[in-house]
């Protein structure tokens, strides 16, 4: 059993840990919520060994437990599965399973590859995942790495003698639903021989695979509950300090369209992608696309963005016809792309969050030719206030911000650029309730002030939620066509029928 | 995200606390005493690099002087590069207040009107060698600028050709390695090997290579012509030792080592080694150990007011040195004198190697 | 503990450190070689930081975007050599031209670093090869003087104004305007973005070929004004005039606190880091270093100015 | 309750058997073009070799092959440890002081003309043995003051290379002891021994890439430094490690460039290092680390070798050779970049 006994941990004069405890039992699952900056991740650092506590202790079955790096906490069995997908793509499958633990193989210093090959085959079977072990991990998909991550956690096994303790750090935010399922069948087989610490934003998942749940809010573990003893609601309500709304998805704030058309596509293609694609929005109106990997919806918004260029069909906005080979001409004809990979493509991370708002249109803080950096700051500021980024001034840099406010910042940079279409690419992606609420929020805003937006979402719930249309895809093409008013949402069920 | 901010900074406190007290402590430890007696004058020696045995030569030659006369002594290098050269030479000239004599040999051609001018400036005494822009002269700068001595690159390069022509056998085929491209010596080295082939015609010069000065780039480029032209070369004319040793070896590797005769000039160690195996027929030596300590006896001469600058003949301004080829006749003699010990120069005749004006 | 730490991450100490290590250096050749502080060691100080500090500012630019620029002393010696060339035929013309000059190899550069996407490393040293070979073909393989009458053109930049050499004066008009640029125009912040995060910067719609070929571009304009003053410093062109001067422009970047990864850092650290380099180079003279000690010792100042300059907190990951 | 709600399972399966199709599609289609890719320096490199043949039949004697073997030998070995460098997404550039510290060590310690020593093959092992130093103290300079290595290994550069000249007093002194000089000068199989020991660099390099931990984790943290360390690897200790063996490689490569001039100066090492880093990226390794390898860089050896003994062989002028091996270098690195996979170049 391992167990936290009052441990605190401050970064900078900030509480990040308040004398939290808890215990890990041998063959548990073990659910860990709690807003962005509640402690989860600062939590399973440390049980990770990547953290130092400030004070208090740890034990693992009533010994002291010191851990200075990953590698003491993989000796004592303790394996985790990172937020950021953390294989490196350069190298293959086996290799990075093993990687740091190249010695099980290594006679004389040479190290049999074949072996390991085995092992990582034996590995991944344990799993039940087919997966070529000499791939690169470049050629796989998000849930092929996740199964990849979870095989090179199990394999403390082979050196551990003791039960594992495998700590996933939201390993399910990047993943399809159906991944998903196939994640919660492993762990389920695998709670057999070693405790799970389950983190993820979404409760249902929590509630659905934990035996037990700890509620973390600012730093502090606030509840404890036998998963089959409590409910979403209730959990949501002492994370959040709030009660659920019964619209999460603002729906009563969804107005008609506007008549005017934005963005109009005509047997849009790009070969091997997609073809014959034709839809248009309206100014105010949300089209979300639905669609499995590889129906061509990814490649849809990389058109539209302009980083894939069109081969066939037509684009036309405002009526005036278009076509992208950068996504600077893409901006420049007041397009905003807001991508899934926030941390490399959304921001420049090193830049400040005034730096990075006026990046896409420096012309309303440019003054006699030249940027005035008061009123950038100043800018900056009015967006901090307006959509509540929770930053401390303009000039921080945006590496320093959660997820949520990360992402208002980049929709701060298209509204300050003047964008008349947003492309929001998977806009709520690894952010907690509460953050994808006031994305939400936002979203809604601005439908309201006559931005055409489409949308691709993670779950078909959000897309159905926030969309007035949504088209589905398959195979390159759009198969069907829902409406989606307010009070009148189609079924799911209906909408996966058309995308298989 | 956050992280271990505040321990990472303090560790970087004291990483960065530590580095300063290490660079004081180095700073200070590198510091000599300075010996700097008020009223004599230092003997600065400027030369392109102390990895090169003709330049290391030198720098013993000025330090002999030196230590002859009884002065500090400093060696200031360019290492290749013009604006450091200059830049050292001038820092030199403001510490000193331009109580100074300077023996430069110029990095490059036009490093030259920079450092006499600054020597001018300051009223420090200043000599050059080999490199001068062709507009230059030291009359235009009395008292200051007392000489300029080259070594007739024409003639020795036409020496050593001929020489190498009569090892030959007076026909065949060779191969001619020369220096940087845009260096004087180079140039009229290269004129004088032109000039004996214009003489010789039965002689076919098969190609001419630029090895930079540099044994390692003489050695690749002499394997290449090896295979590119094979047995038809005869013998191999090199601008200098350096790059005559370099491809003495690629020779060697082959087996063809004291088949295929070599000439060279400078007269390093190991090519007047070579003269003695019979590897090289030739090398021409311009004596930089003379050259050393000349550049500085004329300045401090005239410094001290022993002569007047201004009142000697054209040909004591500007002069040719006086060069010395050594091959198998007097190899020994000169290895002798000259490689196993120091040779003994006094530098009191100022005038004696002078062979005549340098032509313009 | 932690105020002092708090103290050394505030943004203002960082950026003070260099200048401070800067003082501590003069301080220590004062100490070293007591008449070093004097207005006429300073002038020639400045004077002979000159050259150094415009060719590092261009390098600046290509650093900042997160790339490198290794053909500026073939470009730079190019512009000499046309200078020197060209000045007895058209006058005054061949400034412009020797610049321009260096402005279409810089282009070039750029074309070959972002349109056939070799990387700028190999890419300018592959354009400064051919630049220098051209370079050799143009000056016929030697140095050209230049004579008396092209020597009145080039007069003053070698002389002073109110004791300040005119060269420093061109570098600090080079320093400033580049400052400028920097910082207040759009191509300024798209240099940072793109060397902090170029595919944010391609999302967020920045021209990221375009502002990586002005960056070359300024670098290589910058290296030819480098080699133009030191034409007339020297009355000369030649094809290696500008030899040597690579790698101590790179590391005047660095020990100033750019990374050398891009997106952090500019024009003023770069001035202090030049003048670092100087210092150290010439106080060298000053104290009297044995000569064969030089190199060791400035091998080891360098690493420990970096070591003092070098902002860890705001560069990812060390390479 | 809405969060979330449903799992959607008829997706489950059918989602899956798509992704993964998707995944195959990829994988093939980016096997074939990278493919094509890896081997499009072998292709510069034959077609460079026919060109220059047609030109002059010469170059293909069995005669020119050995001498471009021989003046392989030292870029090559020199280049070996440059790739372990350079796949670490870390740069070297002490190349030039650390090879003249070897050579300077092996002709000190060997029998020379400048004094009495003869310590035979001990001289070799000093000389790899100071080399190997130097590349240590660049990994250690690097990790514990946490400098990035282009400054670091500037500053040793400069250091190793004012030691040298220091030792060697600036004379060229020369290596007198027969034993070693016949690397250079013996033959075995036709070959020089000094390509043979090349060629075991090579072998012992392949070995080090391809079958240790240290050349995984090298490979490890040039694709993803920090990756690299959550799953256990020392940052620390392999890139000290990689440096060390790196300056192994540049002190064989300096013992072998001593024998084959016979002599150690400290200009010996002049030009190495641009013309090794150009050797290893036009073999095809990334400056930014993680892909290629040491294969690439024998490749990348040779086409630079080749068309050095091609430009002398078809007689171009010493003036225009800078350029026109400025252009092959952009043509070879160009031809061979995979460009999809380096989105960003810098």
């Amino acid at each position: 059993m391992l167990s936290v006994n009052g441990i605190s941990k401050s970064f900078m004069g900030v509480k990040a840990l308040k004398n939290v405890s808890l215990e890990i039992r041998p063959n548990e699952v073990i659910g860990l919520i709690g807003e962005n900056g509640a402690g989860k991740s600062t939590l399973m650092r440390t049980l990770a060994g990547t953290l130092q506590p400030d004070s208090g202790t740890m034990t693992l079955d009533g010994e002291r437990l010191r851990l200075r790096s990953t590698r003491d906490a993989a000796v004592h069995g303790i394996g985790m599965v990172f937020q950021e997908q953390s294989l490196l793509l350069n190298m293959s499958v086996a290799e990075n399973i093993y990687l740091g633990q190249e010695h099980q193989f290594t006679r004389l210093g040479i190290v049999n590859w074949k072996a390991m090959r085995e092992a990582a085959r034996r590995q991944l079977g344990k799993i039940g995942v087919d997966i070529d072990v000499t791939t690169r991990t470049s050629e796989l998909s998000f849930a092929a790495r996740q199964m990849v991550e979870l095989a090179k956690a199990l394999t403390l096994e082979e050196s551990v003698s003791r039960p594992l303790v495998i700590l996933l750090d939201e390993p399910t935010s990047v993943l399809t639903a159906s991944d998903i399922d196939v994640l919660f069948e492993r762990i389920r087989s695998l709670k057999k021989r070693a405790s799970f610490v389950f983190v993820s934003h979404r409760l249902d998942e929590v509630l659905r695979i934990s035996d037990r749940v700890y509620t973390m809010k600012d730093g502090e573990v606030v509840a404890e509950h036998q998963a089959n003893q409590v409910t979403g609601p209730e959990l949501h309500e002492i994370m959040v300090g709030r009660g659920l709304h019964t619209e999460y998805y603002k729906e009563p704030r969804q107005m008609a369209p506007r008549p005017e058309v934005i963005l109009e596509a005509n047997g849009l293609g790009v070969k091997g992608a997609f073809r014959g694609v034709d839809f248009n929005i309206h100014a105010g109106e949300i089209v979300g696309i639905a669609g499995v990997v590889g129906s061509g919806r990814e490649e849809i918004t990389r058109t539209l963005g302009g980083f894939l260029p069109q081969t066939e069909g037509s684009l036309k906005i405002r009526g005036e016809a278009v076509r992208f080979t950068s996504p600077e001409q893409a901006v420049r004809k007041s397009i905003g792309y807001v991508p899934r990979e926030r941390r490399i493509e959304g921001l420049v991370m090193f830049l400040s969050i005034a730096e990075n708002i006026t990046l896409a249109d420096l012309s309303s803080v440019m003054k006699n030719g030249r940027i005035d950096y008061g009123l950038e700051r100043k800018l900056a500021t009015d967006w901090i206030r307006k959509l509540h980024i929770k930053a401390p001034g303009p000039d921080i840099a945006c590496r320093k911000l959660s997820g949520g406010n990360q992402q208002k910042v980049v929709l701060a940079r298209w509204m300050t650029a003047g964008s008349r279409v947003l492309i929001l690419d998977h806009p709520t992606r690894g952010l907690d309730v509460g953050a994808k609420e006031e994305v939400y929020e936002l979203v809604r805003d601005l439908s309201a002030q006559g931005i055409a937006i489409l949308l691709l979402s993670d779950t078909l719930e959000e897309t159905i939620g926030l969309s007035h249309r949504v088209l589905v895809m398959k195979d390159g093409e759009v198969t069907a066509r829902f409406d989606a008013a307010a009070g009148n949402k189609p079924d799911q069920v209906d909408l996966v029928r058309e995308m298989v | 995200m956050k992280d271990g901010k505040t321990l990472m900074n303090f560790g970087e406190i004291n990483r960065r606390t530590l580095m300063i007290g290490a660079a004081t402590g180095l700073a200070v430890s590198a510091m000599p005493k300075r010996l700097f007696a008020q009223g004599a004058p230092t003997l600065v020696t400027s030369i392109r690099s102390l990895s090169n045995p003709y330049h290391a030569v030198w720098k013993t030659g000025a330090e002999a002087y030196a230590k002859l006369v009884g002065l500090e002594h400093v060696t200031l290098v360019s290492e290749g590069n013009s604006e450091k050269g200059i830049a050292d030479i001038k820092a030199m000239l403001a510490k000193t207040g331009g109580n100074m004599v300077l023996n430069s040999d110029p990095n490059d051609t036009p490093d030259a009107r920079p450092i006499v001018e600054a020597c001018k400036a300051a009223g420090a005494y200043v000599v050059t060698q080999w490199n001068k822009p062709a507009d230059l002269h030291p009359k235009d700068f009395n008292p200051n600028y007392v000489s300029h001595i080259e070594f007739d690159g024409i003639s020795s390069g036409k020496q050593i050709a001929e020489i190498l022509f009569k090892t030959i056998g007076g026909s065949g085929g060779i191969i001619a390695l020369g220096g940087q491209i845009s260096n004087t010596a180079a140039i009229e080295r290269k004129k004088g090997l032109e000039a004996a082939l214009a003489e010789n015609s039965n002689i076919k010069l098969l190609d001419f290579q630029v090895a930079n000065w540099k044994s390692t780039e003489a050695f690749d480029l002499t394997s290449n012509l090896l295979t590119r032209f094979g047995d038809e070369i005869k013998g191999i004319w090199a601008a200098n030792d350096d790059m005559g040793t370099g491809a003495l070896e690629a020779l060697r590797a082959e087996g063809l080592a004291g088949k295929v005769p070599v000439v060279g000039i400078d007269g390093i160690k190991a090519a007047v080694d070579a003269v003695r195996t019979g590897e090289f027929a030739c090398t021409i030596t311009s004596d930089p150990f003379w050259q050393g300590g000349i550049g500085l006896a004329l300045g401090y001469n005239a410094l001290t007011k022993k002569f007047d600058p201004t009142s000697e003949p054209p040909e004591h301004r500007e002069f040719y040195g006086k060069v010395v080829s050594i091959t198998k006749d007097n190899v020994e003699e000169y290895y002798k004198t000259n490689v196993e010990s120091q040779p003994a120069l006094d530098w009191s005749d100022l005038w004696d190697r002078v062979t005549g004006q340098i032509r313009t | 503990m932690k105020k002092l730490s708090d103290i050394f991450a505030a943004g203002w100490v960082q950026g003070a450190i260099p200048p401070a290590l800067l003082v501590l250096l003069i301080a220590i050749v004062e100490i070293g070689s007591p008449g070093f502080l004097t207005g006429e060691t300073l002038g020639l100080l400045l004077g002979n930081t000159a050259v150094l500090f415009i060719l590092a500012t261009g390098v600046t630019f290509v650093i900042l975007i997160g790339g490198i620029d290794l053909s500026i002393q073939a470009v730079a010696s190019l512009a000499s050599v046309i200078l020197a060339q060209l000045l007895p035929s058209i006058g005054a013309l061949a400034f412009p031209v020797a610049i321009g000059a260096g402005l279409i190899f810089g282009i070039l550069s750029g074309i070959v670093h972002v349109r056939l996407r070799v990387p700028s490393f190999v890419a300018t040293l592959a354009t400064g090869g051919v630049v220098a070979g051209m370079a050799l073909w143009f000056a016929q393989g030697r140095a050209i003087t230049i004579e008396e009458g092209g020597r009145l053109s080039t007069t003053w930049i070698n002389g002073t104004v109110a004791g300040v050499p005119v060269v420093a004066i061109l570098a600090a008009i080079v320093g400033i305007v580049s400052f400028l640029v920097l910082r207040y125009t759009r191509f300024g912040r798209y240099s940072l973005a793109v060397g902090a995060g170029e595919p944010a910067a391609l999302a967020a719609g920045v021209n990221v070929d375009r502002t990586k070929i002005i960056a070359f571009a300024i670098s290589g304009t910058l290296a030819a004004i480098a080699g133009v003053i030191l034409a007339a410093r020297l009355s000369s062109g030649s094809p290696s005039l500008a030899n040597q001067l690579l790698l101590p422009a790179i590391a005047a970047v660095i020990v100033g606190g750019t990374a050398i990864t891009g997106g952090l850092g500019g024009v003023a650290r770069t001035a202090v880091g030049a003048l670092i380099i100087s210092i150290v180079r010439i106080g060298m003279t000053f104290i009297g270093v044995n000569i064969f000690a030089e190199n060791v010792v400035f091998g080891a100042v360098l690493i420990i100015a970096v070591a003092i300059t070098i902002d860890r907190s705001k560069i990812p990951v060390i390479k | 309750m809405t969060i979330n709600s449903e799992t959607m399972k008829p997706v489950t399966n059918l989602e899956r058997t798509s992704a993964m199709d998707a995944v195959f599609a990829r994988f093939f289609r980016g096997e074939a073009a990278r493919r094509l890719r890896t081997f499009a320096p072998l292709i510069v490199l034959v077609v460079l070799c026919i060109l220059i043949t047609i030109a002059n039949p010469n170059f293909i004697e069995l005669r020119n092959l050995i001498r471009i073997a021989n003046s392989a030998a030292v870029p090559l070995t020199l280049a070996m440890g440059m790739t372990f460098i350079i796949l670490m997404g870390s740069i070297d550039l002490s190349v030039e002081g650390a090879l003249s510290i070897a050579a300077m060590v092996l002709v000190l310690l060997a029998t020379n003309d400048a004094n009495a020593n003869d310590y035979g093959w001990l001289a070799v092992v000093a000389a790899i043995a100071a080399s190997t130093a130097m590349g240590v103290l660049n990994g250690i300079i690097q990790t514990v003051l946490r400098i990035p290595s282009f400054m670091a290994t500037l500053g040793v550069w400069f250091i190793g290379l004012g030691i040298s000249v220091f030792m060697l007093g600036g004379s060229a002194i020369r290596l007198m002891d027969n034993s070693i000089r016949s690397l250079a000068l013996e033959r075995f199989l036709g070959l020089p021994l000094a390509v043979w020991v090349a060629a075991a660099a090579f072998l012992l390099a392949i070995v080090i890439q391809y079958h240790t931990r240290l050349g995984r984790h090298i490979l490890a943290i040039g694709g993803g430094e920090d990756v690299a360390e959550l799953s256990g690897v020392n940052l620390q200790r392999v890139r000290i490690t990689a440096f060390g063996v790196a300056g192994f490689f540049f002190g064989v490569a300096g013992v072998l460039a001593a024998a084959q001039l016979g002599q150690s100066n400290a200009v010996i090492a002049d030009g190495r290092l641009f013309a090794a880093v150009t050797a290893v990226v036009v073999g095809g390794t990334a400056l930014t680390g993680g892909e290629g390898g040491v294969l690439n860089t024998l490749v990348g050896v040779l086409i630079v070798t080749v068309l050095a003994n091609g430009m002398v062989l078809l007689g171009i002028s010493p003036y225009v050779q800078q350029t026109v091996q400025g252009l092959m270098i952009i043509a070879a690195v160009a031809l061979s970049l995979d460009r999809l996979r380096l989105k960003i170049v810098k």
